[in-house]
């Protein structure tokens, strides 16, 4: 799995550059936020603009990055979803506990 | 005419292959008989179903043989649309599952599998037998 | 690990399904372990050895029943493709289908199929049987 | 089955909108080239860029133009092979018998 991270203002935002995200390749976004959390990050936007599709196992892991978050007194916000994304997380009522924005800039603004 | 559809898939049990099912498993809904934006509502929960149930078969059933493979059915038949997916490993029994906790205090990282197949399907069974399980499926699409 | 892959499929008599049968032996053939190019080759020659054996099952055998089925299997195995398609009509003789005239002079409409087929593949074979008729083609992909 | 068709000097360029030409579809490009032959048409240049697909009945109907325009002594030409319609094109030999140009202009000035 290909992915682009910057840093803005102490916030990380990292866009995935994959079409899915599966049970073939999640763990690779789970190995990412552990790096990305074991290298000072708290704060992180993830970017799902280029995916378009994603499986319980993709959601799961996001879960697990949000809850690495919590626990470094962070936050892991999303933006920028497809709609099948947007009804995955809306099916499982993730939509409820993720801060979901349409672009990255709108969820960088609301960490200020 | 009628307008019916079956496709028998045998692959090796490996998540490597979910990308090749879910185009196949799109391409077969496109041919279904409907109005196009449900159609292109029924070819993404097709895939969504396809991938749910093949990765349990792939990660819960008989995992420690290398040449398992798993045999996947998507039918289309007078009005229904059934995917059917077989499994030789112990089975499980589906009514015990329990539904994902929805608030963030409690959340888990995985359990919502079934869940999602049985929001998306009308109907979701899960049939044990000495010749191998399957995972039956079927959603009304007139 | 092996990287055997069945497809089974049964649809409708119909040329409106050349689209999908094509569209699925393509992204078959984009998970056999070869090198890129050779991929992109035999994906696309998947595709017309598919259409061109599924229309002569549609067209030549047994057109006057509008319920009629044809059956396709991909198969890959061992090392090789294989295609098979079913039909069940009156069958013909593959041996005595002569070669197109290749000059301009003599040039028809129709009658490339075939060799199309026996250029694209290793060997093509039509099987005979008062149970049904198979025209099965086999090719090495190592 | 989607065409444009346009007049330059006496020549009808006819662009097919289409990405298959199969057994499914290829009797309606049979049906266009009658309509153009009965209207005055003798030259022909068919564009091919769009189509990245053809079967045998593809390349029939295509054979059956090229004898109509022969019999009302025009030629029926060709342009824009995509890479699948050309192989097919050498696989039957029929590159041989057919006048196959890169562009359409290419085989507009063909004919002067
Ligand atoms: N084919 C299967 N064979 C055995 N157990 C299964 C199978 N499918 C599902 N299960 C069991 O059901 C549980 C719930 O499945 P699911 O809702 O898909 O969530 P997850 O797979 O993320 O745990 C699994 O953890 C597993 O124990
Ligand atoms: N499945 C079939 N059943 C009966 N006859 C067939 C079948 N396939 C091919 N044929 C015969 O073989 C002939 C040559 O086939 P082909 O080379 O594909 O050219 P075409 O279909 O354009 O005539 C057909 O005209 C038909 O008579």
């Amino acid at each position: 799995m290909e992915f682009k991270t910057e840093q803005t203002e102490g916030v990380t935002v990292m866009y995935v550059r994959e079409d899915r995200i599966d049970a073939n390749n999640s763990e690779e976004l789970k190995t990412e936020f552990h790096r990305l959390f074991a290298n000072s990050t708290k704060d992180l936007v993830v970017d799902l603009k280029e995916v378009l599709f994603i499986d319980s196992s993709g959601l799961g892991v996001l879960v697990s990055g949000y809850k690495n978050a919590s626990t470094l007194h962070g936050t892991l916000k999303l933006s920028s979803l497809q709609s099948q994304v947007k009804s995955m997380f809306e099916l499982t009522r993730l939509h409820r506990v993720f801060d979901i924005f349409t672009t990255v800039d709108d969820a960088l603004h609301s960490y200020k | 005419m009628k307008n019916n559809i079956n496709i028998d898939i045998t692959i090796p049990s490996h998540t490597r292959y979910l990308r090749m099912i879910t185009t196949i498993g799109e391409k077969v809904a496109q041919e279904i008989n409907c109005p196009e934006e449900v159609r292109e509502t029924l070819s993404s929960q097709l895939a969504v179903v396809l991938t749910e149930g093949l990765v349990n078969a792939i990660k819960h059933a008989d995992c420690t043989d290398p040449n398992k493979e798993v045999h996947v059915q998507i039918k289309v038949s007078n009005g229904d649309l059934f995917v059917r997916i077989y499994d030789s490993g112990a089975g499980f029994d589906l009514e015990a599952i329990p539904e994902p906790c929805f608030t963030s205090c409690g959340m888990e990282d995985k359990g919502r599998g079934i869940f999602i197949l049985r929001s998306l399907m009308d109907t979701v069974k899960y049939v044990r037998s000495d010749s191998g399980n399957v995972l039956e499926m079927r959603k009304n699409i007139r």
